[in-house]
């Protein structure tokens, strides 16, 4: 079988136009390597290019980990894992941290009971799945509104919710970061580091007030579907872009990567579980 | 005298029941309104919601809407000073190259922010500020001993924001965050830079006459390659998308129109005596108009992927439901005589249908139809926003992120003028094809 | 040639046609009479078959027209124009493309409905209305024109029709006097030159007396006068409506010359009656 | 009738011109026909092209994901219910906001429209500064107003409100001055000349003419924006809308919720659909409909 | 009282009212006539101040009237009445509150627009209204009453406003002979028993012969003869009216005896005019 076009789907984060940018050079490696034309394709949320997945209308995307087990559960036959970005410090893993403004007097989530609490995108799991998972350990109550929580709310995304903690909206919530380098940077990457990176906010008016245990990077996604020789030619072109690449590579990987590894779907068998427990 | 006194009195007490009456609707509208409204206020707690306005992001937000900044950064590991506008790789100087208010040094670099305003750069990551009546702030950022920030004698004034790690200096001239890592002064400047050519353009910073005389003397389709390709502000990638906004409108709204028009006859009373066809058509129709184009969008999502086309059909889809509704209205209300005057000719039914029918409602379906077309303009920004094309996107995801408003701007700017572009020209298609139509074929 | 026979209409349980009976050897002018709700316009309606019979029979040169469906029946109202009070054109569509609106029987569905007719046609349009006195109209749109002048397109788009027979309901009924007497003289020529049948509805007894034939009388639902106009006196008229003696001819007439009448002046009278 | 009997001198002329002109209106209706025709086809190609999943391949999966959701619902339709319970002060959030908004608008769109109908404005000077106005808040789509006072104030229904009241203002603004244009002056000259002041002449004199149309247009609204603030909700201005894309991303397991969510947006829509219609039918006794096509004819 | 100084009304190159002159010196019913756009409407129209002068003055009881404006301007609009030829009431509301409308200005803006109305006012409108002769109506919307009932609303609401002056436009140009009369009368009346001024524009000349006391005619905007009914001669009406010896008076009569003219009944002529 052959196909006619490769279709890249590009997870929210960034501006819709400066994620098809950095991702332009993958877009051309990609035409050249398989010989079909190859489009990328961002829409606004996660579920945006889930949806695309599993409707065979994208043929690879870079997932987060939540948003495979949501893939996985609605059709364990749509994709499978290829490979994982590894950090420079050579772990493939990241936090959700938990935050607030300090001029607050909030620093722990004991201090945020009966307080406003922001999620991100439900697709998201370091803005959702991990934390309402692992705080409620800590609290030991549920992320139900009224429980613990005066309110819980969804923002929408990551900056969404660096913002509304910023600006009051939320009293805290949880975003992405790497847990390397310095808090006032806005650590060495994620969520925190862009913001701050963009003059949105001020790492010295805000608090760490929970961090989570590592979250297993997202893997990179090829629709099962798609013919063997392409998804091998994808994954050799993908495995060696940052050495051939590096500039590349730091754009389509968002920052200072060590490299990419194979991955398979084991590595997610957790997060699955961890996924269905919050499914009623 | 018409009628006796008795008479009038009688008439007097029953004006003065109708006005008493006429009082109590007049006031009891006025006080629902206000009852209801008050209510309004405090379910939506607009009190506090006035606490919670941030006065300082709309003032960043109108600030940054008409101005730009320059990031002049020190990397305190590398000692590598780097020069970019707005902060960002696509507008960063070329290295060893800066605007003329930097001056970068071998070991110094003066950054002069105006106004008597200025930040050096010394060496071992050294920094100094000099603010007028003020004093001089000096800082040597370490990994061990934090930012070590020395500041005149006196109070700390709210202007600097100081702790161990981290010290931010907002002035009127500019910004200036020293942490352990990273140094950085931030100079505002007022219009929107490389709006025309990147920094890597050779056409950048020259004057108008300059780049026309050029284009004259055929460099102007590398003039016009620059600009297109702008990176910073992505014309090219712009005008697609307000494009694929219009297709998706276009599309969505003349591709419901021919679907509605002939489902509209299974739903007029006097083209389909049978009640349940007729029902089942209508309740169709409020079916699709009831579900809006959004969730149509998510529904469609799974099949098409996102894209243009999948927001085109979703405005079809709703706009069927809207355009069956009234194009069925508007057959209700035709003229039965016309229909009559070519029956009696010996036409057939399709022939009656064409030309007692459809001239009649011609003038109402089309103005219509162009009602829409404007409409779903504005409709297909917002889907655009959700399936991923067109100007909608780009705007929320811009918004959402919450830096560039200057972009923002651009956009909101962009989206009006081409709802108004559009209002425009469907008035003009209307008065062309409705009222200038002398023959009427 | 026309017979029509114990012909009935009912709608619910009112009889707007009671069993009418008529005979028509030869193509002639017939005038139908009678005061509104009489029945004459279901009679009509029914010979064009844009209504069905409840029962009876109407046969045209041997056959059964009222047996007719689909093509037959549309091939026959092509052969039977009609003429209707409110003109019925498409007031948005030019002079011409209503006139062509008699050939839509004839031409193939398809071309019509891209508004392709024979160029041939197109001509005869323009001669039937010049004979009509309107050939300068023929590009207006229909709506733009005088009553009198929409009644003489409706005519031409009949005759467009090259009928057997002209229906005609209350032609000049909404027409001034001026108007009424044209279209009037149009139809009693189109009559005699082209000895077509013509059979209208008029509710005014002068202009039946003047331009018919032979006037039919009708009085609820029934056909309760049939003969020349000289047999239709006062006494016979006052029956058709039901009227009492103070009848007068005057109140339905549309002629011009009774408009006519000489007005005696009378100076201003200075005495004001009372207020109230 | 002397025309009657031949062909008069100039019915040739006539006849030559009315084919010139038949041929001339042939001519543009089949360019008129090519270029819509060209349009639609290329039109539809390249959104084909540009969207990630084609047309044609797409289509038989058209029902995968509705499947999906009912099947879920179904699965569990026990505990709708209890969704419907649960969601409804989502709802009636969502419905406020729609009739706040309206209200507003609608009080805002009354003044300005008053202030540039001609014959009736207060400062007839000012009358294109207003229709500008209009203009400029009638093309700004609430999305963009929405998301730009959620950054300066917050989340919540208040950005949404205000949004949709502005964009309600200047579109029942242009609505309203058509009316308004329809109206009667000599009323408005009747109570000039008892010295009334520009209020009173507006309050007495043209509201009563227009109110009817006014009501009736404001119903229509109200009924466009319940979907507009589910719309807003989606991008964070709260309400059912909020709710709706909560359920609707976290996909499998939640679509029960969502398709509850989706009854009561619905099942709204269509109730305040047939109220408005039935409260138009008695208040304008069908009149405004047909104003309604002269106003946009 | 009044004092009319060469009042001047431009509109563009056209000079509708042209240096004008008026003196009144105490109450009196002036009729003012001319011929279509001779500019009697401007004149009155810039007496009620609906309009503003291009130049000259109007002065009453000593004050500037021209020069008002805003809360004076709308003081002095109350105190002269104006009525129109179309009644311009408000005619979705119902007959009492079109007469209520002429206390607006002496009442609180916010209190009139919740319909908050002395009880006096009303009693009051329902007087003024039972001498006008149409109280019974009172409660019904004025688009319910006839042209003559709704002049005297019109009416109503101008006394309603107690004023010095009464203008009347052309006040039963609209109206039938009956109801012509019954206003007139009634504007005699109020002139008579209030002793209010009251000018009004007509365009009949028995109209103005029979009920006013002192006549201004008015001819391409200049007031071409002002006397008393006695001195408007036939002549100087064909003066007035730029009427060549044609004119004859009663085609421009209202009187209703004018109107029950005997009628010749003609039979309907048999001979039928050429057409075309
Ligand atoms: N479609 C209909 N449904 C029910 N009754 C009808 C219908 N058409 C006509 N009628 C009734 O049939 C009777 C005859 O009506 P018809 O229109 O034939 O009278 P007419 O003589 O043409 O009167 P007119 O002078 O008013 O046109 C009337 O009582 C009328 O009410
Ligand atoms: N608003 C206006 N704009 C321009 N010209 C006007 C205006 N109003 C009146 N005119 C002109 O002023 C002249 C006098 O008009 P006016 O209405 O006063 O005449 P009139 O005597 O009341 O006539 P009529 O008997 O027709 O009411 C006319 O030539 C008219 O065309
Ligand atoms: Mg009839
Ligand atoms: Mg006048
Ligand atoms: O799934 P996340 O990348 O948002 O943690």
């Amino acid at each position: 079988e052959e196909i006619s076009e490769f279709r890249i789907g590009l997870l929210g984060g960034e501006n819709a136009q400066d994620r098809l940018n950095n991702n332009e050079c993958l877009r051309a490696k990609t035409e050249e390597v398989l010989g079909v034309p190859t489009k990328l394709f961002a829409p606004a949320d996660y579920n945006g290019v889930i949806q695309g997945l599993l409707g065979g209308t994208i043929d690879m995307a870079w997932l987060g980990a939540s948003g495979y087990a949501k893939t996985y559960l609605s059709d364990p036959e749509a994709v499978e894992p290829i490979l994982v970005k590894v950090n420079v410090d050579g772990g493939y893993g990241y936090y959700s941290i938990g935050f607030a403004r300090k001029d607050s007097g909030i620093t722990s989530l004991e201090d945020m009971k009966g307080k406003t609490f922001g999620f991100g995108d439900p697709n998201s799991t370091s803005g959702f799945l991990i934390p309402s998972i692992e705080i409620p350990e800590v609290t030991g109550s549920t992320m139900t509104s009224g429980d613990y929580f005066g309110e819980v709310k969804f923002s929408g995304g990551h900056e969404q919710t660096i913002v509304g903690v910023n600006n009051g909206d939320f009293d805290g919530g949880v975003t992405w970061a790497d847990g390397l380098g310095e808090w006032e940077d806005g650590y060495n990457s994620g969520a925190l580091r862009r913001a701050v990176d963009a003059g949105l906010v001020d790492m010295n008016e805000l608090v760490k007030i929970w961090q989570s245990k590592p979250i297993p990077e997202g893997p990179i996604v090829l629709r099962k579907a798609l013919p063997e020789d392409v998804k091998v030619k994808f994954t050799a072109l993908m495995a060696s872009l940052p050495s051939i690449d590096p500039d590349c590579a730091y754009g389509v990987l968002s920052g200072e990567a060590k490299g990419v590894q194979p991955i398979g779907h084991d590595a997610y068998e957790v997060i699955i579980e961890a996924r269905k427990l919050k499914s009623n | 005298m018409s009628i006796t006194a008795n008479e009038t009195d009688f008439l007097k007490i029953q004006a003065d029941r109708h006005f008493a009456k006429k009082k109590l609707m007049s006031f009891g509208l006025p006080v629902l309104v206000v009852a209801y409204l008050t209510y309004i206020f405090f379910a939506f707690d607009i009190l506090g919601l006035a606490q919670r306005f941030e006065a300082d992001n709309a003032r960043a937000l109108v600030a940054d809407s008409y101005s730009y900044k320059t990031h002049v950064t020190r990397d305190n590991r590398s000692g590598d000073v780097s020069v970019a506008i707005e902060g960002e790789r696509k507008g960063t100087y070329p290295k060893g190259t800066s605007p003329e208010w930097v001056t970068l040094g071998d070991t110094d670099t003066v950054i002069d922010l105006g106004d008597g305003h200025v930040v050096t750069f010394g060496a071992d990551n050294f920094v100094s500020y000099d603010v007028p009546e003020y004093g001089v702030i000096t800082a040597q950022p370490s990994r061990a001993k934090g930012v070590q920030a020395v500041l005149p004698e006196g109070e700390m004034p709210e202007w600097i924001n100081a702790s161990k790690n981290r010290m931010t200096i907002t002035t009127e001239a500019g910004r200036l965050t020293i942490t352990r890592n990273r140094t950085e002064v931030f100079r505002y400047f007022t219009g929107w830079e490389l709006f025309f050519f990147t920094l890597d353009s050779p056409y950048h910073g020259l004057p108008v006459g300059e780049v026309m005389a050029r284009a004259l003397g055929g460099e102007a389709s590398a003039i016009w390659q620059d600009f297109w390709t702008n990176k910073m502000w992505r014309h090219q990638d712009v005008a697609w998308a307000i494009f694929e906004t219009i297709l998706m409108a276009f599309l969505g709204t003349m591709g419901a129109a021919m679907v509605a028009l002939p489902l509209a006859f299974l739903a007029a009373k006097n083209f389909t005596p049978l009640v349940v066809v007729r029902q089942i058509t209508r309740r169709f129709f409020d079916f699709f108009r009831g579900v809006d184009a959004l969730i149509w969008t998510i529904v469609l999502a799974r099949a098409f992927g996102p894209g243009p086309l999948t927001g085109a059909l979703a405005i079809l889809i709703t706009d069927t439901g809207s355009f069956g509704k009234m194009f069925s209205e508007a057959l209700e209300n035709v003229d039965q005589k016309q229909i009559e005057g070519v029956q009696s000719t010996g036409a057939k039914p399709i022939q009656r249908y064409r030309f007692g029918v459809i001239p009649q409602v011609t003038p109402v379906l089309m103005s219509q139809v162009l009602y829409f077309l404007e409409s779903n303009t504005r409709s297909a920004t917002i889907i655009g926003a959700i399936t991923g094309g067109g100007i909608g996107l780009m705007l929320t995801q811009a918004m959402i992120t919450q830096k560039d408003w200057e972009e923002v701007t651009y956009y909101i700017v962009l989206i009006i003028l081409m709802v108004m572009v559009m209002d425009w020209f469907s008035g003009w298609l209307r008065r062309k094809l409705i009222t200038g139509d002398e023959s009427g074929h | 040639m026309l017979n029509i026979e114990n012909l009935t209409k009912a709608f619910g349980p009112n009889v707007a046609v009671d069993a009418a009976n008529i005979t028509v050897d030869k193509p002639a002018m017939i005038g139908i009479i009678g005061r509104s709700g009489a029945g004459k316009s279901t009679l009509l309606r029914m010979l064009n078959r844009l209504s069905d019979a409840t029962s009876g029979r109407i046969a045209f040169e041997g056959s059964d027209v009222t047996a007719l469906q689909g093509a037959a029946k549309r091939r026959w109202q092509s052969e039977c124009a009609m003429i209707f009070q409110q003109f019925n054109l498409v007031p948005r569509l030019d002079v011409v493309s209503n006139v062509l609106h008699g050939t839509l029987n004839r031409r193939n569905a398809l071309a019509t409905m891209f508004n392709l007719y024979p160029n041939a046609d197109i001509h005869r349009a323009i001669d039937i209305l010049d004979r009509l006195g309107i050939a300068e109209h023929a590009a207006k749109r229909a709506e733009a024109l005088s009553g009198g002048q929409q009644q003489r397109v409706a005519i031409a788009r009949a005759l467009m029709q090259d009928p057997k027979i002209i229906l005609a309901d209350e032609p000049i009924a909404s027409l001034d006097p001026m108007n009424a007497q044209v279209v009037m003289q149009s139809l009693r020529q189109i009559h005699e030159e082209d000895g077509r049948m013509v059979i209208a509805n008029l509710h005014t007894l002068d202009t039946a007396r003047r331009y018919c034939d032979r006037v039919i009388g009708m009085r609820d639902g029934r056909i309760v006068f049939d003969g020349t106009p000289a047999q239709l006196t006062t006494g016979v008229a006052r029956d058709i409506y039901g009227a009492d003696a103070s009848f007068s001819e005057a109140a339905t007439s549309t002629e011009i010359e009774t408009l006519d009448r000489p007005e005696g002046f009378k100076p201003a009278a200075a005495a004001s009656p009372e207020l109230a | 009738m002397t025309d009657m009997t031949g062909m008069s001198r100039d019915a040739g002329g006539i006849r030559a011109d009315y084919m010139a002109q038949v041929r001339r209106k042939r001519m543009m209706d089949g360019i008129i026909l090519i270029v819509f025709v060209t349009l639609m086809v290329t039109g539809f190609m390249v959104a084909d092209d540009r969207n990630a999943g084609g047309f044609w391949e797409g289509l038989h999966r058209l029902f995968d994901f509705p499947k999906e959701v009912l099947g879920e619902a179904f699965e569990k339709v026990g505990e709708l219910p209890a969704h419907l319970w649960k969601f409804l002060p989502s709802l009636i959030e969502t419905i406020n906001i729609a009739a706040a908004s309206t209200l507003i608008g609608t009080m805002l769109g009354m003044v300005l429209s008053l202030l540039s109908t001609r014959g009736m404005a207060k400062w007839p000077r000012l009358i294109p500064l207003f229709r500008r106005i209009m203009d400029i808040m009638r093309a700004m789509p609430e999305i963009v107003i929405a998301l730009v006072l959620i950054f300066v104030m917050g989340g919540g229904p208040v950005p949404a409100m205000v949004a949709i009241a502005f964009h309600t203002a200047g579109a029942m603004g242009k609505l309203f001055s058509e009316v308004n244009e329809n109206a009667s002056l000599k009323p408005v000259e009747g109570l000039q000349s008892v010295g009334a002041s520009w209020t009173q002449r507006m309050w007495l004199g043209v509201i009563p003419q227009v109110a009817p149309n006014y009501f009736s247009y404001a119903l229509l609204r109200f009924e466009v924006n319940i979907r507009a603030s589910a719309i807003l909700g989606f991008v964070g201005a709260g309400g059912i809308g909020y709710e709706l894309r909560n359920a609707m991303s976290w996909g499998k397991g939640q679509y029960d919720e969502a398709a509850a969510i989706f009854i009561l947006l619905f099942a709204t829509i269509v109730v305040v659909d047939q109220l408005s219609s039935l409260v138009r039918e008695r208040l304008t006794h069908g009149k405004t409909e047909r104003k309604l096509e002269k106003a946009s004819a």
